[in-house]
């Protein structure tokens, strides 16, 4: 068949919209780059976890006098030793109350086998772990639960003593003239249905009982009535874990009352105050809190300010009054490194014949783990509602804990779990009306500032801009959609299919600082404070600034990964926001630089600062005549001194940008600014994804033959790292249609898919060998640069694409959940319904 | 060396999961040591029993010349029983001793004829035979004490013949009946931890504690009916017993033999027409 | 004793030069000793601290148990020749290519890289109870964590289970049973060979090990004889990621077809059971007969006679039944292809 | 080819030099000998008739490195933690992600799950062996440069290595052939297709040098 076709990327502009080699390439191409376990400092220490072995239970007594006694142990860390969970602040100065039931990285009550009750600290780690097997630990024995529909049961039992529920409170009604307030936090309530809500449910069937939490708009009631055809489907999306290569392995060391915390982050400057936090009244400002992390080997979202664990270095290393070393193993990690929350979903979906949705009564039992209250069934309602444009709908939730290891948001976090519960009804109502599968999407994509989640305050949100139908379009050439439809389905025992299945989430936020310095010597010196998790943002935003000033790229000099460098406050990386956020900070500081350097030519060469210009390192007069280098100019900033060479500091930038700021005075022409700039509507980015698969019915193998993604993420900041971006992400989100899943025992409760064989993520041969990607590359409205981020949406077209492919080759009836494998195509295609237990949750 | 072995359970709990297998050892070494010192002490130490005079001729006459000790059914019994108990000990040790082979099935069988076996004897004891007959009585202690005596040199009133089984008798079958239910009321819980055709494998039935218990009882039974078994066939191919093993094949005992040993009171045997 | 995993306890390390030196030290350490192949399979359980050696037994300096002979038209492999050069050997790729092919889907490059037919063939059992340390029957306890009403057990076993339900994960294996080949076993007694169909063991007749090999016992060599050299053959392994992953189930099989019909044929399937199962009743059955579809459905019919399927690998039923039509009447490719 | 020619440099055999650069290396082995296993600072493993000896000489990226190596040790963390050499990544160590591949004798194994002690005698070479003295990059490296090949590279220093080792054995193969060649190799951020790309650059950047 043909294979997809891909077309270059064009960008009208010098810098943004080229591929360029990163900064950073070469160090970690050479082993030279260092992550957190790279660094020795003289005397290190090091330090293992003991872990719970029960999924629920209290620690009677601890006896570690035998370990203690050890030649070479130095200390033992519990929970007694760390602070109290304390409150938060945002960026506005509200308070985000503690969460008192949160994970403190140690405890004396584990949520779930393989939670770290206490730390070792030794001279090596075979002597941590000879002191380990030499403590000796009571516990009594809690009621657990893996399961949440177990626990929903009249009489299951609760994860937590408190109940086994997040119940968020509603939110309070905004004050004018303030911020909008923050949803109060939520608390742990029991939550149990009824045996008639379970008996109402057929087999297969997702029950319904009483939702922890609810939205609506417009009359899904009658939308329902009115529709032609209406699917009721349950689905379930599985738990997987994030495992990035590099676990979340921390050196900690102090110096003059600073912690150096060598550790891997997705955001540099934004897990300052968060380890801060969590130190609590170990330190006596942020200040104290130094954060390494130039390179971070993946997180997906499970690294975004660091982690908790983070914290356990740091207080041993006070307490011995030495830099400790904790190396967490790939066990560990699957234990505390998060998981993306498995989601049980049933829809009631409406459409006209012609295939537009006209309601959807959609709920969602989120598998929510121990800790944190998850809102990626809530949340999956709102992207739903954002990708198909339902006229009316009903959202309700519920996320019940169970003993299993802490969820966190994953790339594309509820989002992902939507599209996967809605894509299966899409595909299935396009066979059942006769209508083409793109067309089905188009004709229920949003286009334009379209509405997306409930109302808020009487009247639905909208987005800044989406053109997810011209990437449809433009998928369906590339991929040759209409000539594979026509293309030979059975052969032999083969059958192929082919898919599609659109995407959308958050593209970006707004607000954060933009800081950099040109030095006499003409060059251009970036403060990043984003973080270097391989995305390569950390860079190519600040490429809009060089090019705003005309600076050529290689007289760019970036700081990043190391807060002692004097870095601005950056958005946390997560969420696909940065690209968005960060340009915008990026364009606004340079629109600082480009007005100073206007003012200074005007105050040297005469005229007003609006009759110069700033383009190819210099600042000079329209049309030509007098100017002046960027390095005659930074020398005149610096004699300026004010405003100019950054002695005066402009209002309402982030204090830790002021600081650093402060620290560069003095140097040069320094730009600082805060993103203010307007924005109307909410940024989200979209992404088409095209599959093509061929199922051995003899076997259930099944291969991904072909793949092509079409991303519409505004302006294409740097085509290689996009690309990496849209299929990388499209790669995560087959994994979970592949194989990936966690697997716990019913009876003990415990997890057994702790391998990589076992919790599968996909490999270079289980993907196909030569995938395309492309951007339709219309700027977003909103936003200067008209860039938005990626990272998230491609993940729900990746998955849906190849799933809806599968059902396109093998029918309706064969699978109800992913990941799908061979065992589940082989046993339905054998039964001729499908095999799979309906609502188990973790087999 | 202990005598139970534990393991480590999947919440990191100690249990017990059997016994130690040396314990097999054990029980043989110590049956053998015993039927030794016995045949050792009869050949060598012990006095010819001596009893009460025997009654008097005219009345000897009224008794049949052959004595019925075992009916049919109880000797079915005894030989369906034997054959299980034998099946059982080999399916259970020898693969233990370094014969592997697949015993499962066939300890689970011979478990349940076993099992029936004694089900079937409760019963038929019960109300088709003397159940009293094999119960130690006050009786039999006092006498026991006086034979002690008396062998011990001390003087002691002398015990008169015994009934129709004696004492050492009647406690050799308490002991097996106590080992057997054991053996097989723990046996019969522990096939829901093998595949049978009866019902689903379910190992989860009982705690991890609860079954551990239960593996340390069937096995101490099992090793315990080691020895029994060894001192049982040792009593059953003595020379002087040897008329009483025949008695279990055949069903009776010659009348003079009845006499010469049994108190006609104690074993009363209804009296030829 | 709390458990910590992930850093191997410390153990006393010889890494003789020749065999004999070799099973001498076996000899003298008995069951303190293990014996590292490859490595890949023993640094499992002993970074896992479950299983804790004494004295380690590295085999990686004999250099006479590396490589492959050809002996009397067939072939003998030494028990520590890579995977990869197995799989790049001409001689079993020419003669013997079911061979190649089972090694080669054999985990991963790096893995074949240093893996040895030897070890392979010789591995544990990887039910993911068992390997977790879980005290069940092939841990020397008394229960089976796998076949439990709620155990999650896909990929264990469908036939010939005795208490404990794990399966043989060898590629390789059924290779070497279909090419009838013999397994060399040295000890400081002597000598002795063992057909490979007879080398591994169940769970009935010992339930803690997959393999006939007693402590002190080394495999040293694999003969393969001349018997079935350029015979037709086929090999399938499913797995569900298509590197580095064991068998959902594989099939090997050997023919020699004349004038349409199977002369001689031998067919194999591993993990359906604890050991790699040779199907005679199959083979016995399809002598004689024409090489067709119709004849691969009854072989497969026949191959899944007496399955028990447990909880979640009922698949596994229909899985071995396609399998061994396949080995036997082939596959079609797709036009497309 | 840059790791052939480190490895021409390389003494054959211990030279006065070099030995006492080995005497060196020891020596600061042994202040940084106590990191992940112990040496001599607790408790000293002792050592059985015929076993193995502690202190042995490796032939590191065309160097030879005396070092001190318990008997357990795996020699990824011999290179990371004795021989200072941390381009090697601990992924799993479980021999299932790749991070930790080096080549031995020219051939890629997991460095995680192969003994320091077995590998003596061997050519070992990590990714801090591939660029030549002068800071040229091997062709391989150039081709991931070229394509900006990886994000967060942690998986980058095993798939590289993993490539140079397929190369030798086929210096020519087709994007199939080289993704079957670096399939023991994970990557989580899965940037497969652009990883594919770039090692398929520097294959061909690899034929055109050599």
């Amino acid at each position: 068949m043909p294979a997809a076709k891909t077309t270059p990327i064009e960008s009208t502009h010098k810098l943004v919209g080229k591929n360029y080699q990163t900064p950073d390439l070469v160090a970690k191409v050479t082993g030279k780059a260092k992550y957190a376990e790279d660094y020795r400092v003289d005397g290190m220490l090091f330090a293992r976890l003991l872990l719970s072995p029960m999924p629920h239970a209290r620690v009677v007594s601890i006896d570690a006098s035998e370990a203690l006694a050890m030649p070479g142990v130095k200390a033992i860390l519990t929970a007694d030793d760390l602070p109290a969970p304390a409150d938060g602040m945002t960026d506005l100065g509200q308070v985000i109350p503690a969460n008192k039931l949160a994970d403190r990285s140690l405890t004396m009550e584990p949520m779930y086998q393989g939670e770290p009750i206490l730390a070792v600290c030794a001279v090596d780690e075979l002597t941590c772990a000879e002191a380990i097997e030499k403590i000796h630990i009571t516990y009594e024995r809690l009621p657990h639960v893996v399961d949440p529909f177990v626990s929903l049961r009249p009489g299951g039992p609760n994860a937590r003593v408190q109940g086994n529920v997040w119940i968020r409170p509603e939110t309070p009604k905004a004050v004018p003239g303030q911020p909008p307030p923050l949803p109060p936090a939520a608390q742990v309530q029991e939550l149990k249905w009824t045996e008639e809500d379970f008996a109402a449910a057929k087999d297969g069937q997702m029950p319904m009982g009483k939702p922890a939490e609810e939205w609506s708009f417009g009359d899904w009631e009658a939308g329902l009535k009115k529709a032609d055809l209406v699917l009721d489907e349950t689905f379930v999306s599985p738990n997987t874990s994030h495992q990035p290569l590099e676990t979340r392995t921390t050196m900690a060391y102090w110096q003059n009352g600073k912690v150096y915390v060598h550790t891997g982050t997705q955001s540099t400057a934004q897990t300052v105050p968060a380890i801060a936090r969590w130190l609590g009244p170990n330190i006596k400002s942020p200040d104290d809190v130094v954060v390494i992390s130039e390179y971070t080997g993946g997180g997906f979202g499970s690294k975004i300010t660091s982690s908790i664990s983070a914290i356990i270095p740091c207080i041993l290393s006070k307490k011995v009054g030495a830099p400790v070393m904790m190396r967490i193993s790939r066990e560990e990690e699957h234990f505390i490194g998060r998981a993306r929350p498995s989601v049980h979903g049933r829809m009631k979906v409406g459409f006209t014949k012609d295939g537009r949705i006209t309601a959807i009564d959609m709920y969602t039992v989120c598998d929510n783990g121990s800790y944190d209250a998850q809102g990626d069934g809530m949340t999956s309602g709102r992207i739903v509602s954002l990708m198909y444009q339902p006229p009316a709908m009903r959202m309700r939730g519920v996320s019940v804990i169970t003993n299993t290891s802490p969820r966190v948001s994953q790339s594309q976090p509820g989002g992902f779990q939507g599209i996967v519960m809605m894509e299966p009804i899409l595909s299935k109502a396009a066979r059942k009306l006769n209508i083409d599968a793109v067309e089905i999407h188009k004709i229920n994509s949003p286009t334009g500032k379209a509405e997306v989640g409930p109302p808020v305050r009487g009247k639905r949100p909208y987005i800044t801009s989406s053109f997810i139908r011209e990437a449809l379009d433009r998928g369906r050439e590339l991929f040759s959609w209409d000539e594979r439809k026509k293309q030979v389905k059975r052969s032999g025992t083969k059958v192929r299919g082919i898919g599609v299945a659109t995407s959308a989430f958050v593209g970006g936020s707004i607000g954060f600082d933009g800081l950099f310095v040109i030095k006499p010597d003409g060059r251009m010196y970036v403060q990043s404070g984003i973080g270097n998790l391989g995305t390569e943002s950390v860079h190519d935003c600040n490429r809009v600034a060089a090019e705003m000033l005309g600076v050529p790229w290689d007289k760019v000099e970036i700081a990043w990964g190391h807060t002692g460098r004097n870095l601005p406050w950056a958005c946390p990386s997560g969420g696909s926001q940065t690209t968005h956020a960060m340009t915008r900070a990026a364009y606004i500081t340079a629109t600082d630089a480009i007005q100073k350097l206007q003012q200074i030519a005007a105050k040297d060469l005469g005229g007003k600062p609006d009759d110069y210009v700033v383009a190819n390192e210099r600042v000079f007069r329209k049309g030509g005549g007098a100017g002046m280098s960027l390095a005659q100019a930074a020398k005149r900033a610096i004699e300026l001194g004010g405003i100019y060479d950054g002695h005066e500091l402009p209002k309402g930038i982030n204090k830790m940008t002021a600081a650093s700021a402060t620290a560069l005075a003095g140097q040069g022409l320094l730009a600082v600014a805060r993103d203010t700039m307007p924005r109307d509507g909410l940024t989200h980015s979209f992404v088409a994804g095209f599959a093509e698969v061929e199922v051995d019915l003899e076997t259930g193998k099944y291969a991904v033959t072909d793949y092509m993604a079409v991303a519409d993420v505004g302006t294409v900041l740097h085509p290689h790292a996009l690309g990496g971006q849209v299929l990388g992400r499209s790669v995560l989100g087959m994994g979970h249609a592949l194989g990936q899943k966690w697997v716990y025992d019913q009876h003990y409760g415990v997890p057994l898919a702790k391998r990589f064989h076992h919790n599968r993520p996909p490999t270079i041969l289980d993907v196909p060998v030569d995938m395309k990607w492309d951007a339709v590359n219309i700027p977003d409205p909103e936003t200067p640069i008209g860039a938005r981020g990626i990272g998230e949406p491609p993940v729900g077209a990746g998955c849906m694409a190849i799933l809806n492919a599968l059902s396109d080759a093998l029918g309706d009836d064969v699978f109800r959940r992913a990941p799908v494998m061979a065992d589940t195509i082989l046993a339905s295609l054998e039964a001729g319904h499908p095999m799979e237990e309906g609502l188990t949750a973790h087999i | 060396m202990g005598l139970i072995e534990t393991a480590v359970n999947p919440w990191g709990q100690t249990v017990p999961i059997h016994i130690e297998f040396y314990l097999m050892w054990v029980a043989a070494i110590g049956g053998l040591a015993f039927l030794m010192v016995h045949a050792i002490y009869v050949q060598f130490v012990a006095a010819k029993a001596s009893h009460a005079a025997r009654i008097s001729p005219a009345l000897e006459a009224q008794y049949p010349p052959k004595i019925k000790r075992h009916s049919l059914v109880a000797r079915l019994f005894h030989w369906v029983m034997s054959v299980a108990m034998f099946a059982l000990l080999i399916t259970a040790f020898l693969p233990r001793m370094g014969y592997p082979f697949a015993w499962v099935e066939y300890h689970w069988i011979a478990g349940l004829v076993l099992t029936a076996s004694i089900i079937f004897h409760i019963f038929h004891a019960t109300f088709w035979m003397d159940f009293w007959s094999i119960w130690p009585d006050k009786e039999d202690i006092q006498e026991a004490k006086w034979r002690f005596l008396r062998a011990t040199g001390k003087d002691a009133p002398e015990p008169r013949k015994f009934g129709k089984y004696p004492f050492e008798n009647k406690m050799y079958h308490l002991v097996i009946v106590l080992s057997g239910l054991a053996v097989t009321l723990t046996g019969v819980f522990m096939m829901k931890r093998v595949r049978t055709p009866f019902f689903t494998r379910n190992p989860y039935l009982f705690g991890d504690m609860t079954w551990g218990m239960m593996y340390i009882l069937h096995g101490l039974a099992g090793v315990g009916l080691i020895g029994l078994v060894m001192v049982h066939v040792y009593f059953a191919l003595r020379p002087e017993k040897f008329v009483i093993t025949k008695s279990m094949i055949g069903g009776d005992l010659d009348r003079d033999f009845y006499l010469e040993h049994y108190d006609q009171e104690r074993w009363k045997v209804p009296a030829a027409k | 004793m709390a458990i910590i995993r992930d850093i191997m306890p410390a153990f006393e390390l010889f890494q003789p030069a020749t065999v004999g030196d070799a099973l001498g030290l076996l000899d003298q350490h008995r069951s303190d000793a293990w014996v590292l192949a490859g490595g890949l399979d023993s640094f499992d359980w002993l970074k896992d601290r479950i299983k804790r050696p004494k004295v380690v037994i590295d085999l990686s300096q004999v250099s006479e148990l590396r490589g492959i002979k050809e002996v009397a038209g067939g072939l003998e492999i030494g028990a520590m020749t890579t995977l990869t050069e197995v799989v790049r050997n001409p001689i079993v790729k020419e003669k013997f290519s079911i061979l190649s092919q089972g090694a080669e889907l054999a985990a991963s490059p790096q893995i074949r890289n240093q893996g040895t037919i030897g070890g392979n063939v010789s591995q544990d059992a990887r039910c993911w109870y068992y390997r977790g340390g879980w005290k069940c029957y092939r841990a020397g306890g008394n229960i089976c964590f796998a076949d439990t009403p709620t155990a999650v057990n896909r990929e264990h076993a469908i036939l010939h289970a005795d208490r404990c339900v794990a399966v043989n994960p060898s590629d390789s294996a059924p290779a070497l049973i279909a090419l009838e080949a013999q397994m060399v076993i040295r000890s400081v007694k002597g000598e002795r060979v063992v057909n490979a169909e007879d080398y591994f063991v169940g769970p009935a007749i010992d339930i803690t090990h997959m393999t006939v090999l007693k402590p002190g016992e080394l495999l040293t060599a694999i003969r393969i004889p001349a018997t079935w050299a350029g015979a037709q053959f086929y090999f399938e392994k499913v797995r569900d990621r298509q590197v580095w992953d064991f068998p959902l189930m594989n099939v090997a099989s050997a023919m020699v077809v004349n004038g349409g019909n199977i002369e001689k044929i031998r067919i194999v399937v591993n993990a359906a059971a604890a050991t790699p199962l040779r199907l005679t009743a199959v083979e016995d059955a399809v002598r004689g007969k024409p090489r067709s579809v119709a004849t691969g459905e009854m072989a497969g019919k026949l191959a899944i006679v007496g399955a028990e399927p447990l909880r979640y690998n009922g698949y596994k039923v229909p899985l071995m039944r396609n399998l061994v039509k396949r080995a036997i009447s082939g596959v079609e490719e797709p036009k497309w292809a | 080819m840059a790791d052939k020619n480190n490895m021409e440099d390389a003494p054959k055999g211990i030279s006065r030099r070099s030995a006492i650069k080995g005497v060196i290396a020891a020596g600061a082995v042994s202040s940084s000998g106590a990191y992940l296993f112990r040496t001599s600072t607790v408790r000293a493993q002792q050592s059985a008739a015929g076993s193995v000896e502690r202190l042995v000489t490796l032939n590191v990226n065309g160097q030879q490195r005396r070092v001190d190596v318990m008997k357990q040790e795996t020699l990824n963390t011999t290179l990371r933690y004795k021989l200072g050499l941390t381009g090697s990544k601990l992924g799993c160590d479980r021999s299932e992600c790749g991070a930790c591949t080096v080549l031995i004798d020219d051939v890629p194994h997991y460095s995680c799950s192969i003994l320091t002690h077995t590998t003596r005698g061997k050519n070992i070479v990590t990714i801090e062996g591939l660029a030549s003295a002068n800071g040229k990059l091997h062709p391989v490296q150039q081709g991931v440069v070229d394509e900006q090949g990886f994000q967060c590279a942690f998986c980058m220093p095993g798939f590289v290595m993993a490539t140079v080792g397929f190369l030798k054995v086929n210096p020519s193969p087709t994007r199939a052939e080289l993704a079957h060649g670096v399939s023991g190799n994970l990557c989580r951020c899965q940037d497969y297709d652009k990883i594919l790309t770039a090692l398929m650059k520097g294959a061909e950047n690899l034929r055109k040098v050599s």
